[in-house]
């Protein structure tokens, strides 16, 4: 190291840096320092000229390292990097003094200038010394995808996925293929049918051979990293003792969907106790059976439709199910279409008609005479027995807002649009893959916008209702998403891991376990056996936080070294 | 004690002319840009919501209907389509149909042909009659004086008889108003209110004030609408004191008196070109209260041109010196107002009095919970600071 | 001479380093007593630097990164955000002025933000004057 | 099977001659009975159970439009006649593309289909076709950088053109995005600057697609690359031409309420990083080179060339991802809100680049503040860091949205956004009062609800009820609406008024759809294949939309859409499989197709 021979480059930027830094008396200060044996000033570092010099100087003088000060490194690290690589050099054996975005360009005097572009110039000379080469390295990247959940999401990513050739395997819980969407006859707004979605989707997939479906199975658990996972699925089908299959899979897709809000917990509304009330899933039966009738038969008056049941309540879920009100309009389209004469009330608290043909929908089913009442958010409709001279079934009373009024509706039949929630073994597959949930139990995004489907473990990825409830195109595009990333990956055939990563040192890693939870990757493996913590370097996304974290000093943050950024410290208080 | 919301009545409404008031989704931009709706008065989209819920008690003790005048700003603002304008007219129908104790109102507006049916059956009943009694004691050769066909102080009699039975009909419907919307909800009203307020009565029927201000804010040819409706109001109120106090005066000639006469003519001019201006309007769509025409609302406007013009037309016959012409279209003039006459309190007609009553029961209202909310402030006001 | 206070700045390169980026392409000028060193992530700050900052002569240093929720690496922010008051306690301990050490968030939009910072913060070390560590440190070594 | 097939309408107007289909359908050996019913028939399920048990209908197949909402009645009808309620299949014109007047065809297979209780989707696939593995995407917004940088990370080649100087689209103007209110910059930026920088993605700013040939899986599309006239790869962004060049023109970056110059970079993070000159606006240019040049004297790299001519490129490609995104609606059409009357009405963008840190006032909220331009020497109102905060602010939501008379559709964005100025001006200003005019307040993604109580908590007023008309009365604006829940008309004297303006396509969407036969639905937006099944993929093969061009979307929404696109152009790349035009399928291939999936 002490035989380095550093080169100093300091581009004038025209007179961008020109003007404020005494780049000349700069020059000289670089050539001073230690290990530097070429120090020069250019007008433009970055043209042909200036990075043909640099490459010239690494051959003429064998220069092993590179300080460039100029630009920020945001604009030209990767163009000065490249031109070294171009002499032979490691790309990593550079470092970038930034002085015109944090110097020439913010400060008016020339010698406060002159002095910080020093400071900054020789902190990228000390901290060069320490740099190490580094290389870019690769695992293997597993072709095949382990989708979890046999839903719309599920089937739509596995056809994506074998379409494109590569293998897939489904695994679902249930007996069938389909999901919450066999249960739905037609879906909102343009009533279309739900059956010709789901058939369509699932004879493709049975005649894909590139897609293995298991039924009636689970997964049981799932190890190793990113493009090299080993699933064991438990698989029920058909059999009196349980069989478990192991998968090795590059990738995996949540896709487990989600299950409707328990009616019964709202004890105002007599669900289970008042016969002609019943779930919208319930209501889906009767249509799908063609019999939209109250339990005895008759064929019903008045048809109420309650929203937000268990959703966007302070008792039970916060949040808004997203598919009810388009659902509860749907409704009542088709209860005017299978009985003309019947009077559908509809009881919401904002009608959510967001999406592409939703307003339009909305404004057709207030066009049916649809009476829309609007009831407020935490108030509690309150379903009772009407009385004996009434000419309905039940009455609702509502305080209703757009009136003013606390009123009363009739109705024989009352439907009540149940909200999505987190399945029940969502904390299980969670634990099993590795990924994290939010208070309500859905599975947590690795960035809320730019990144919905990822989750912070690398080769885990959601889609679908899982992650929050949401209708059918949102879910498809969400699955696809997945697919798309998958696919990416794949054709890459392995996985680039980036050469700036975190190292354990595993003689001075004490096992303490501190860094396993720091990780927000969960890049950090724990070896039970060992009693040593490792960091898979694939995973990795070199943010250091358990570097700066680790009692024992064992991990190294590649590139961002502790000497490294002693180094600078030192540089830039000098 | 919560209300039983009604969604049937919308489909009665329809009947009253109501079109898309099931379109409503409460934006409030109606009730914005209305230029009548202020902090007492909130509409038009509180009377559609009452419409849409089928709460009848509120409807019907609401005057709101009454303050509108259907400018149509808010039919052309409306982003749903819902037409507020022609909601407010179809509850003004219906309303009046509620004041109207004997249901014949009710009968009319549901359907136009039971009102052209009744309305032609007294026509001919009383052309019949008049041309019985004239026969009978008079000559189809003289138009007035000695053995006129129609001699006019007996159509004079004949004439405050019918007026007086539609008088007392309106009278009972009004009180019933006055009832339905001041009364019935056990609301106390001091009386001196009414007093205080009594001013209103021939403030609003006169100017039509609220009518002008409407269009306030719209270019000069679209006041034209007010315009009509004063001149035709005018014209009418006119004619029918004309009518009922100086029918002799009136109908003497051939010399023509212009005492009488040049009311006679200001008020011909009123009716012919407003009844004109409305039915090219409703013809032509032309502007937004325009576009919608309810079957009552065509045979109030015909039946009112035909009256207008049947009665110029005995007139000029009459000073041109054709008595047996003047005589015959006097009948038909005649046929044609008996019947307007006896619908009167339950048509279309009666908004002239029931809207003049609504202003009334409006600033009474408007005064007494002023006082109201005084009165809670007061109370606020004193009570000990928490 | 005034005294000049030398002031180490250690960005998180995705939101502080691009916000002080921003504030040198949009011409905001400041005081040139900062010198900024770059980190992949605000929670790699090691307490370490900061000693080190401080025995080698800075006069303040000051850690950057993005807002809170803001985290390229979901969290990062929040790790640093956490560890600071512990360091702090640690150098009130030894009498180090709290103002000389200080956790800021300047997002990638913010270059006002990173120079009404870097002034603020240069004036106020200007006022405590300079940091004893170092001397204190060589008076030490020296008396060893 | 028996089956019979009954034709209704939900509309008027429909496109197709139902007469020619129901003749089609009639002739198809095992359709027993077609009824012709109109437009929304009057059906009584008793009488139809009648009908269908007279004739031993065992399936019934609904036609139309929209057939969907006569399938209660007939299932109804089934039930009531003792038939299988399954086999009530729905023929649905509009759902599978069936939607202009030549769209015969079309509507006799899905007939067809349905008929076979075969989905059509499945067999309605077209043949496959080899693909060139390049894509192309035109729109550098967040839509378009997300599907460039998936298909670029996998190793393909990508052209990603841009109109505009700089990648970013609307994002990039934002300063704080909802629900988490992270800042856009932060998150943004280094996906700009990795398309910048990628191997795989030619980046074509300042360019427009001017022509597209070829079929599915083998386009060729001419790209003009409008001339720069700054050399991207010599510029080092120093900003002295900007400093020189006197034309003074509205920045379109910070959506007008500041200026820029003729030669000038759209805002300091764009990508490429370059300066561009605005030819239009270019005193040299404009005057044939006979004025001016300031800039190209100052350079001091000499990197500027205002003669530089327009460049016509043909790029060779398999697929075409539109990501055009979205313009928002001129405020100024609805008159009763005063914009471009009263300074202080802002639209929803202004707002974003007045609070924005990069923004003319640093992000500091003031009111306009009336100054003299020794330019153009008038008075203006423009924004000044010195001028007063707001004491009130009021924010309209469905400005134009949700109306008939504008634009019909909800634009899914505008609450949230709105919701988050409400935030943005009680954390800057905390004792201004704040006032939301909603109808419907749609919190409905993830969190979105939760933001909204918070924002109600921070005290913000939200009023139930559109504000109808904004009037100036003793210097301050004045916003009147109904309070609906309150039963009240009210009128609050506010500062500034800020209209949530909505969606509507962008302007260039027309064009694209000429250029490359993609269909429309009747608000503006590109129509998807299947609204639900396939909403990224389009009817013409190898074309897919993202993003907001397809309908109104939130950043999460469009982002996933984005990457799902990416997986179709994937798909047919790695499997060098692509699909043919949705139209080059004829009636009898179709038929063909639904019987073997029939018997299969």
């Amino acid at each position: 190291m002490h035989n380095s021979k550093i080169g100093v480059y300091l581009c004038n930027c025209g007179t961008n840096i020109a003007k404020i830094v005494d780049c000349p008396a700069l020059r000289e200060y670089a050539e001073a320092l230690p290990n530097v044996v070429v120090s020069k000033e250019y007008k433009y570092m970055c043209s042909n000229p200036g990075q043909e010099m640099i490459i010239q100087d690494i051959k003429d003088h064998g220069l092993d390292r590179v300080v460039v000060a100029a630009c920020s490194p945001r604009m030209h690290e990767r163009t000065f990097r490249s031109a070294i690589q171009t002499a032979g050099l490691n790309p990593y054996m550079f470092e970038m003094a930034n002085i015109r975005e944090q110097c020439s360009w913010v400060h008016e005097d020339t010698w406060a200038a002159t002095e910080k572009a020093k400071a900054l110039t020789k902190a990228a000379v000390l901290r060069v010394l320490h740099h190490e080469p580094l290389e870019r390295m690769s695992v293997k990247m597993c072709p095949s995808t382990l989708v979890i959940g046999g839903g719309i999401a599920g089937l739509t990513t596995a056809l994506d996925l074998a379409e494109a050739g590569q293998q897939v395997y489904i695994v679902e819980k249930k007996d069938q293929l389909g999901g919450n969407l066999a249960r739905v006859d037609l879906t909102a707004p343009y009533l279309d049918s739900a059956r010709d979605l789901l058939t369509e989707r699932i004879t493709r997939v049975r005649e894909n051979n590139k897609i293995e479906v298991m039924l009636n199975s689970q997964l049981k658990s799932l190890e190793g990293f990113v493009g090299n996972f080993v699933a064991a699925i438990q698989i029920q089908d058909g059999r009196p003792v349980a069989e478990t299959k192991k998968l090795e899979v590059g990738n995996v897709v949540v896709c487990t969907g989600y299950k409707e809000f328990d009616a019964g917990r709202i004890t105002h509304y007599g669900y289970g106790k008042l016969p002609n009330v019943i779930t919208s899933f319930e209501f889906e039966k009767m249509l799908k059976a063609g019999r939209v009738e109250t339990k005895e038969g008759r064929i019903p008056q008045y048809v109420a439709i309650i929203h937000c049941v268990g959703s966007r309540s302070q008792e039970f879920h916060g949040y808004c199910s997203r598919v009810c009100c388009m659902t509860a309009l749907k409704y009542a389209h088709e209860i005017k279409s299978a009985i003309p004469k019947c009077y559908v009330s509809d009881v919401y608290i904002d009608m959510h008609a967001f999406g592409k043909g939703h307003e339009d929908f909305y404004k057709r089913t207030s066009e049916v005479k649809t009476l829309f009442l609007m009831y407020g958010k935490n108030e509690r409709p309150v379903i009772r027995k009407a009385d004996r001279g009434d000419d309905c079934e039940m009455l609702i009373e509502v305080n209703e807002k757009l009136s003013g009024e606390v009123i009363e509706i009739p109705a024989d039949l009352v439907i009540l649009m149940v909200g999505m929630e987190a399945r029940e073994d969502s904390s299980e597959v969670a634990r099993s893959v590795n990924i994290s949930q939010d208070k309500e139990g859905w599975f947590i995004e690795s960035h809320p916008k730019l990144d919905p489907v990822a989750t912070t473990t690398d080769g885990i990825y959601i889609a679908g209702t899982c992650a929050s409830p949401k209708d059918i195109p949102d879910t498809v595009a969400q699955a696809r998403a997945a697919a798309a990333r998958i696919l990416g990956k794949i054709a890459r055939g392995k996985i680039d891991v980036e050469a700036v990563y975190a190292e354990v040192n595993q003689d001075y890693c004490s096992g303490c376990r501190m860094c396993n939870e720091l990780c927000p990757y969960s890049a950090i493996e724990y070896d039970e056996q060992k009693r040593r913590s490792k960091v898979i370097s694939a995973v990795c996304k070199a943010c250091g936080a358990c570097v700066s974290s680790c009692p024992s000093g064992a991990i190294k943050g590649r590139h961002f070294t502790d000497r490294q950024i002693y180094a600078q410290i030192e540089g830039v208080l000098a | 004690m919560p209300i039983r919301i009604n969604p049937k009545l919308i489909d009665e409404l329809e009947l009253f002319g109501s079109e898309d008031v099931q379109n409503c989704y409460h934006c409030g931009n109606c009730s914005a840009v209305c230029p009548h709706a202020d902090e007492v008065f909130v509409f038009p989209r509180r009377s559609m919501r009452s419409l849409q819920m089928g709460l009848e008690r509120k409807l019907e003790r609401s005057i709101e209907p009454w303050l509108c005048y259907y400018c149509g700003q808010c039919s052309e603002q409306c982003p749903r389509n819902a037409e507020p304008g022609e909601t407010m007219m179809s509850l003004r129908r219906w309303l009046i149909s509620r004041y109207d104790f004997t249901g014949l109102s009710r009968l009319f507006y549901k359907s136009w042909k039971t009102e052209l049916a009744a309305v032609v059956l007294i026509a001919v009943l009383a052309a019949a009659g008049l041309l019985a009694y004239g026969f009978g004691q008079g000559s189809i050769h003289i138009y007035d004086g000695v053995g006129a066909f129609l001699p006019s102080s007996a159509i004079h009699v004949f004439d405050l008889t019918i007026g007086s039975l539609m008088l007392l009909f309106l009278l009972a419907n009004s009180i019933r108003m006055w009832w339905l919307i001041m009364n019935r909800n056990g609301e106390s009203t001091p009386w001196w209110l009414y007093l205080r307020k009594s001013y209103l009565l021939p403030w609003h029927f006169f100017t039509q004030k609220r009518y002008a201000e409407c269009e306030s804010g719209k270019p000069a040819s679209v006041h034209m609408p007010w315009l009509a409706h004063l001149g035709l109001m005018l014209g009418y109120a006119t004619m029918l004191v004309l009518v009922m106090l100086f029918l002799p005066a009136l109908q003497e000639g051939p010399q023509i008196r212009w005492s009488t006469h040049a009311f006679g003519y200001l008020a011909s001019i009123g009716l012919l070109v407003g009844t004109i201006y409305m039915i090219h309007g409703r013809l032509k769509k032309s502007q937004v209260q325009y576009v919608h025409s309810h079957g009552s609302d065509w045979i109030f406007l015909i039946l009112l041109f035909l009256i207008a013009i049947s009665g110029v037309l005995q007139h000029i016959l009459h000073r041109i010196g054709l008595p047996v012409a003047a005589n015959i279209t006097y009948v038909v003039h005649l046929a044609f107002v008996v019947p307007w006459l006896l619908r009167m309190p339950f048509t279309k007609w009666a908004h002239m009095i029931y809207r003049t009553l609504a202003m009334y029961f409006a600033g009474i209202r408007r005064e007494a919970l002023a006082k109201q909310i005084a009165v809670a402030d007061t109370v606020q006001q004193l009570r000990p600071a928490a | 001479m005034s005294f000049e206070p030398k002031i180490v700045g250690f960005l998180c390169q995705w939101c502080s380093y691009t916000g002080a980026d921003l504030a040198g392409t949009s011409r905001i000028q400041y005081r040139p007593n900062i010198r900024v060193i770059r980190l992949m992530c605000s929670a790699r700050v090691d307490p370490s630097f900061i000693a080190k900052s401080l025995a080698d002569g800075a006069d303040g240093v000051l850690v950057c990164g993005c807002h809170p929720g803001d985290c390229h690496y979901a969290e990062g922010n929040y790790k640093t955000m956490r560890r600071f008051p512990f360091l702090k306690k640690m150098l009130a301990a030894y009498g180090i002025e709290d103002e000389r050490v200080r956790l800021e968030w300047v997002s990638a939009s913010e270059g006002q933000r990173f120079a009404d910072v870097v002034n603020d913060m240069t004036e106020r070390i200007r006022l405590l004057g300079p940091s004893r560590v170092r001397s204190k440190l060589q008076t030490d070594k020296a008396e060893r | 099977m028996r089956t019979a097939v009954y034709f209704c309408q939900v509309e008027q107007g429909g496109a197709i001659n139902v007469e020619a289909v129901a003749k089609y359908a009639s002739n198809l050996p095992w359709v027993a009975a077609v009824d012709v019913l109109g437009i929304r028939p009057k059906l009584e399920s008793s009488v139809l159970a009648g009908q269908i048990k007279a004739s031993e209908i065992e399936r019934i197949v609904i036609a139309g439009d929209s057939p969907g909402f006569f399938k209660p009645v007939f299932t109804r009808a089934m039930a009531t006649a003792g038939k299988n309620t399954n086999e009530v299949r729905l023929a649905s014109f509009r759902a599978h593309g069936a939607r202009r007047q030549d769209a015969l065809e079309r509507a006799k297979a899905i007939v067809a289909c349905a008929t076979r209780a075969v989905p059509f989707p499945l067999a309605a696939v077209p043949d496959n076709t080899p693909v060139h593995p390049a894509t192309l995407i035109i729109g550098g917004g967040i839509a378009g950088i997300q599907a460039a940088l998936e298909i670029a990370d996998a190793g393909k080649p990508v052209y990603l053109v841009e109109r505009t100087g700089t990648i970013g689209g609307h994002m990039a103007m934002f300063d704080k995005t909802f629900p988490t209110l992270d800042c856009a910059a932060c998150i943004l930026t280094p996906k700009m600057v990795s398309v910048g920088q990628h191997d795989m993605i030619g980046l074509f700013t300042n360019s427009q697609l001017e022509e597209l040939t070829g079929s599915p899986g083998a386009y060729k599309a001419k790209i003009r690359k409008r001339a720069r006239r700054v050399d991207i790869k010599s510029c080092v962004s120093c900003g002295i031409c900007t400093d020189h060049c006197p034309v003074v023109v509205p920045s379109e970056f910070d959506s007008c309420i500041t200026t820029r110059k003729a030669i000038y970079i759209p805002f300091p993070q764009a990508v490429p990083n370059t300066y561009l000159v605005d030819a239009e606006n270019c005193t040299y240019v404009q005057s044939g080179g006979k004025k001016c040049g300031a800039c190209l004297k100052k350079c001091p790299k000499e990197c500027i060339n205002l003669n530089e001519k327009d460049e016509v490129i043909e790029v060779e490609i398999g697929n075409i991802i539109l990501a055009t995104g979205y313009d928002v609606l001129d405020a100024q059409k609805i008159a009763r809100y005063g914009y471009g009357k009263y300074p202080n009405v802002l639209t929803a963008l202004e707002f974003e680049r007045l609070t924005n840190a990069s923004g003319p006032t640093g992000g500091k909220i003031v009111t306009k503040t009336e100054k003299y331009d020794k330019r153009t020497k008038t008075q203006e109102w423009v924004f000044d860091p010195a001028g007063e905060s707001p004491r009130a602010v009021a924010i309209v939501h469905c400005v134009g949205s949700r109306d008939s008379n504008y634009n019909s559709y909800c634009s899914r964005v505008c609450c949230m956004y709105s919701l988050k100025f409400a935030h943005l001006v009680k954390e800057k200003l905390h004792d201004t009062t704040c006032y939301e005019f909603y109808i419907d307040m749609r919190a409905f993604g993830k969190g979105y609800e939760e933001f909204a109580e918070r924002i109600k908590q921070e005290g913000t007023f939200v009023v139930r009820g559109r504000s109808a008309t904004v009037v100036e009365s003793n210097g301050r604006l004045v916003v009147r609406g109904e309070d609906i829940i309150k039963d009240t008309l009210v009128e609050f004297p506010v500062d500034m008024v800020l209209l949530a303006v909505g969606l509507i396509p962008d302007r260039g969407t027309e064009e694209i759809c000429r250029m490359l036969g993609v269909e429309r639905d009747s608000d503006g937006w590109f129509s998807e294949l299947d609204y639900n099944g396939n909403p990224t993929d389009t009817e013409r093969g190898g074309i897919y939309v993202a993003g907001v061009c397809q309908g109104p979307k939130d950043i999460p929404d469009t982002v996933a859409q984005a990457s799902a696109v990416a997986a179709g152009v994937l798909r047919s790349i790695t499997s060098g499989k692509g699909l043919g035009h949705r139209s080059s399928l004829s009636l009898s291939e179709i038929e063909a197709r639904a019987n073997n999936l029939q018997t299969s």
